[in-house]
């Protein structure tokens, strides 16, 4: 059996460890999916444009992106791009813009799917009633795509907290990166990454939930 | 050059690490360590001599795999993390005078009846991931036609974990690495270090290649802690006092080959070294 | 008011509309039947410009939609369209339907849009669902509630894609009665259905397509029910299918 | 940027004789337990998915939402070191297991949860017609499922699904923490041995990019493949007039 | 053949069938119609207990559906059903679709059911079409196709929920044919429609149902067109909706 001692998690130590890295997961996921559903929506028009110069760079971009590992990624950003620019960034800066990019080509794909999701009979409505491709774009299809979508953004979104700890290679400082540290400090790993796992599950599963109430919420009545 | 950054941007950036034995976080951005202490003297002689005492001091935290790179690519100034100095690393980076000889070593429990490196044949034995011990063993004279299976922790606290779990009959590594993890464990008598040295390692802080003064300024603020008794003292601290966070003790007495290193400060690699036995 | 010379359209190598000509004056109701796929939706379309040519010429009130440089979006907005499967937006109530294009497009102001589209919300009986969303109304509300959001951008022009035939046959005469009565009221309007009784009803002409895209007959009502045996073999057996279960 | 790949050739010591050597067999690891936990996970996603479309079941529906909430909360990592570290300590028998069984079991797992969901979703996305057509012609629960609907999700979540294939190469490399020698662990010890960073990390990162291009492809084989003549996916392109 | 004893039905707590009770013998054609949301569907479902009852009794061929012992699968496969939507399996070619239920649920060997299955394909005039996808086939070639499946399985009574009103008008004529024809050579038929011509050409008897899922009226052909002062108020406002437009 397991004898497990709990006794050094006290409030001074989980503010000093694992508060700060969690506010970092929460900060990075946010802005990577805000700004990748941007990004990425910006890519999926891109592949459904008709136009071969806008397809295809997307199509590069997307595939290639999604068969290097995310933790290559953020290496190779964060050791390349001060040799090319020829001063160095932050760990921060580099772990934001490289999951934004990186999230942008998931994210292109939940939303293609979206969009091919709505009828062309709605797409002719707009452009029915004089609408330009934008209009139609932000006030009919993009509205109704990320409604009927938002589960498996929502998926997306639970991946991407978790794999924020993947920030560890270069040095960046995320939630699990904090109870992985104090359970070394402390010499209790065991229990470190006990609490971690609740945790973890506590903060998505609830996410989760809140994301399938709000999309009953908002979803289309049909 | 380094120096001239220094002065420009009116900023230092010193690579620490997240848990090492030499260099560690206390949380909330803040660092602490042997070695760390020995950085912060260096910074403050190089406030004395560039006459900046508003310098400011970056931290940014480094692991095994990127530090050389951060180093490179001008992210890092000075790594104060714990590095082993090879010939190897200096085709691409500079060392400093060595600070501290790290001696690589195997950790058993108490009753396992292993009294030494000819009581290994079939056991499994846990190193860390990325780390150079386990080739250490295999090439040691004393350990050649004896046969283990060799198992890889994801870091030490983990390669200690598949010891004291029973996954793993040794774990070798750096003994001021054992000799922490042993102190913090649940029951620190159920350990022991077995004797022999496998290897040794001079351990050194990193900085930028090709560049003379920066390191000249270095090493003689590292001399100057040596011979003023500063080294010794912070040796005192860090190894043979309760330290923070959790107010163990790791009990390491100064090494003869430490000792020996400060005696004779110098920047030769690992290669240089040779086990005493 | 709309021209249509020798208008062909290709999908790939297939042929959907082969060399169709027509005028449409000011005030006429014109019923266009066929087999399905014979490139009746695909002719409405053109007329709005929501499908290209590649060979031809169509003018609408007098405005090239050939020529590269009109301004599709606008002309758009001035030809109304009303689809088979109705194509609310079922994310917007009903009153944000009448009232999206008339801000967005024509730049009225929200007030004016609402007052605006509510006045043809009540014309299609309506005005009690004013607040609900396009999911909770049966269909022929729906296509009611389509009709105004068409009309409310005050249209020179309204086209008609099979209205009728996505509805309950009890609902079928609801919307039947509206277009009646648009008809009656002069409004020009292009009408694809099968609805025999409409066309016999209110239309002026009748334009009978065959497979292949190519307009059969192009007649006056009397002319085309009163005059069977002046029609082609193809358009008898059509009428005998539809008229005959 | 200096470049050395002259290491690959030099001998590390031990069982290999190259660093190329190993380089490969490290790949052939990732490709194992990336394959077994492949297989895996499409068992049990496609069984756990199915279960929770079962009314007639609550018992199965519970357990099937418990499985899929349980497995794809916890971040991976974590999920390996309790496999490795705390079950045994409470199921002793496991501690026979290996590192690469756990690891296998693990992303198995993490990803029929995943995948579980993917299913769940595209057998709802079925009409309900279908349902009744199978069972009209009197196939029971199982038959119908079998032949008619597990068939048409399939094919509809097959895009989603290569998703899945390319991450789990990906996710592979946490198989380095069991101690499994694969991509990532002969990466951060090789690296540590040989001091060519960079070198070592673009031959791995090359690997993992040919191993999930492969499965895109492959898989757009099999797309082409099961493809339905005449019938318009779901998602294709929308229908309509 | 069919006996319906005071049968309720509810969804949560709604109520789809109230109280509706009916039988049905060999040989007749039963046309059941009403307006949309009355519970036509669900009561031709819960004959082949593809839907549970609450209340109520419902015997097929002597067998007692309400009965939990009863095996639904192999009773269900002596019952055929057609779809509004055909709910063909599109991802099995024509003669799979055929055959797939004859080999699982029957036990009969491909060969068999491949000729047996051909034989009702060539019968609806479709054998030409035998190894196409259905998404290759029109919708009256889908539906038929959907009949020859379903009898394929030779059952001894044929449930159509509203078989013709999803296919184009130009199509419905060759599926009611085929109805016609099923009818006349005896086959025991449910059909739900609003095809009141085929109502009136080969039913039996005529159930109109409400919304509320009530059986309002379950009299003879002649006595429900030839009689319409004997009716029901709403039997005569929906005739008159469906009949004059
Ligand atoms: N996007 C498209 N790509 C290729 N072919 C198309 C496309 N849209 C329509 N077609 C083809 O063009 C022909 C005419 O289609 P259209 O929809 O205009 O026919 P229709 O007369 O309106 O038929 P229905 O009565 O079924 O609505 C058909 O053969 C159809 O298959
Ligand atoms: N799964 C369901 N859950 C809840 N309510 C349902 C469900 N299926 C049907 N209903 C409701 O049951 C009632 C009867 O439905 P049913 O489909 O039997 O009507 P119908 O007479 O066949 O109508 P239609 O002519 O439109 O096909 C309707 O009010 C419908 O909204
Ligand atoms: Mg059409
Ligand atoms: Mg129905």
């Amino acid at each position: 059996m397991l004898d497990l001692d709990f006794s050094f998690y006290n409030w001074a130590m989980i503010s000093d460890f694992v508060l700060k890295g969690f506010y970092f997961s929460l900060v990075l996921t946010l802005i990577a999916t805000l700004g990748g559903i941007v990004l990425g929506t910006l890519l999926a028009l891109m592949r459904l444009s008709e136009k071969p110069f806008l397809v295809w760079p997307a199509l590069v971009y997307v595939n290639g992106m999604r068969s290097i590992p995310l933790v290559m990624v953020i290496l190779w950003f964060f050791l390349l791009v001060p040799l090319i620019i020829g001063q160095p960034i932050g760990a921060e800066i580099s772990a934001v813009v490289t999951f934004i990019a990186f999230e942008a080509a998931y994210f292109s794909e939940i939303i293609r799917a979206g969009i091919q999701s709505i009828p062309r009979g709605q797409v002719m409505a707009g452009e029915a009633l004089g609408m330009t491709y934008a209009q139609n774009m932000r006030l009919v299809v993009l509205p109704q795509a990320f409604r009927n979508m938002l589960p498996v953004m929502l998926t997306q979104t639970i991946i991407l907290f978790q794999d924020t700890s993947l920030v560890y290679a270069i040095g960046a400082y995320d939630m699990l990166k904090g109870f992985e540290t104090a359970g070394k400090l402390f010499g209790r790993p065991v229990e470190a990454y006990l609490l971690a796992a609740v945790v973890y599950f506590v903060i998505c599963y609830s996410l989760s939930r809140l994301v399938r109430r709000l999309h009953q919420k908002i979803a289309i009545i049909r | 050059d380094t120096l001239a950054k220094i002065k420009a941007s009116g900023s230092v950036t010193e690579g620490v690490r997240e848990s090492s034995g030499l260099s560690y976080t206390l949380g909330n951005g803040q660092y602490t360590g042997f070695h760390y202490d020995v950085c912060a003297n260096i910074i403050e002689d190089i406030k004395k001599q560039l006459n900046l005492p508003n310098l400011q001091v970056k931290y940014q935290p480094v692991t095994s795999q990127n530090r050389i790179p951060l180093v490179k690519n001008g992210t890092v100034d000075l790594e104060c993390g714990s590095t082993t100095n090879t010939e190897a690393r200096q085709r691409d980076v500079a060392f400093a005078v060595t600070t501290y000889v790290e001696e690589v070593r195997v950790l058993v429990k108490a009753n396992s009846g292993i009294n030494g490196l000819e009581d290994l044949a079939g056991k499994t034995i846990a190193t860390t991931t990325g780390t150079t011990s386990v080739q250490t063993l295999r090439k040691h004279k004393r350990a050649e036609g004896v046969n283990f299976k060799e198992i890889f922790g994801k870091d030490h606290a983990d390669s200690f974990l598949l010891l004291e779990g029973g996954r793993a009959d040794a774990f070798v590594m750096d003994g001021s690495i054992l000799a922490a993890n042993v102190a913090k464990s649940k029951e620190p008598a159920a350990y022991k270090i077995l004797d022999e040295v496998l290897s040794v390692e001079p351990i050194a802080i990193m900085l930028r290649k090709d560049d003379p003064a920066f390191k000249k300024l270095v090493d003689d603020s590292i001399k100057e802690q040596i011979s003023n008794g500063t080294l010794a003292k912070l040796w005192d601290k860090w190894f043979l006092q309760p330290i923070p966070p959790a107010g163990v003790t790791i009990g390491l007495p100064l090494s003869a080959a430490t000792q020996a290193a400060w005696d004779d400060p110098n920047d030769k690699p690992m290669e240089a070294y040779s086990v005493q036995e | 008011m709309i021209e249509l010379k020798q208008v062909s359209k290709w999908y790939g190598a297939v042929q959907v509309l082969n060399d169709c000509s027509a005028q449409i004056h000011k005030g006429e109701v014109v019923v266009v039947c066929g087999p399905s796929g014979s490139g009746k939706s695909t002719l409405i379309k053109t007329i709005n410009a929501l499908e290209p040519i590649q060979q031809g010429e169509i003018w609408v009130d007098s405005i090239p939609l050939h020529d590269p440089k009109t301004n599709l979006p606008k002309l758009r907005s001035r030809v109304g369209m009303v689809f088979q499967h109705f194509e609310l937006f079922p994310h917007l109530s009903v009153t944000e339907n009448l009232t999206l294009a008339q801000v967005k497009v024509l730049g009225r102001s929200l007030d004016e849009a609402k007052k605006h589209g509510l006045e043809y919300l009540e014309r299609v009986g309506l005005i009690a669902h004013k607040d609900k969303f396009p999911g909770q109304l049966s269909g022929g509300q729906q296509q009611r509630v389509a009709i105004a959001r068409a009309l409310s951008m005050d249209p020179i022009v309204m086209l008609f894609d099979e209205p009728t035939s996505a509805l309950d046959p009890e609902m079928v005469g609801e919307v039947l009665d509206v277009m009646v009565s648009l008809a009656k009221e002069g409004m020009t309007m292009v009408v694809v259905t099968h609805e025999m009784g409409f066309a016999r009803k209110v239309s002026n002409r009748v334009i009978f397509m065959d497979v292949g895209g190519r307009i059969l007959e192009d007649c006056s009502r009397d002319e085309f029910f009163g005059n069977p045996d002046a029609r082609q073999p193809r358009t008898r057996e059509f009428l005998d299918k539809i008229l005959h279960h | 940027m200096n470049w050395d790949w002259e290491i690959f050739f030099q001998d590390p010591g031990g069982q290999h004789t190259t660093y190329l050597e190993w380089l490969m067999s490290a790949w052939g690891w990732t490709l194992s337990v990336s394959l077994l936990a492949l297989l895996l996970a499409l068992l049990m996603g496609f069984m756990i998915g199915t279960l929770r479309t079962l009314p007639k079941h609550p018992g199965w529906v519970l357990f099937g939402t418990g499985w899929t909430e349980l497995f794809r909360n916890i971040p991976l990592l974590l999920q390996i070191f309790l496999w490795y570290h705390v079950i045994p300590a409470l199921v002793p028998p496991l501690k026979e297991l290996s590192g690469f069984v756990l690891v296998v079991l693990a992303l198995g797992f993490f990803t029929s949860a995943r995948i579980s969901e993917q299913v769940y979703s595209g057998i709802r996305a079925l009409p309900k017609g279908q349902f009744y057509a199978a069972q009209a012609l009197g196939m029971t629960t199982w038959q119908s499922y079998r032949y008619v609907i597990l068939p048409r999700a399939g094919r509809i979540i097959l895009p989603p699904l290569v998703n899945e294939m390319m991450s789990i190469v990906k996710n592979s490399s946490v198989a380095f923490a069991v101690s499994v020698s694969e991509l990532t662990l002969f990466a951060l010890q090789v690296q540590e041995e040989t001091a060519r960073g960079v070198e070592v990390y673009l031959a791995v990162t090359g690997l993992y990019v040919v191993s999930a291009l492969a499965i895109n492809l492959l898989m757009g084989q099999i797309e082409r493949r099961v493809q339905i003549p005449g019938l318009v996916l779901p998602g294709a392109t929308g229908g309509g007039h």
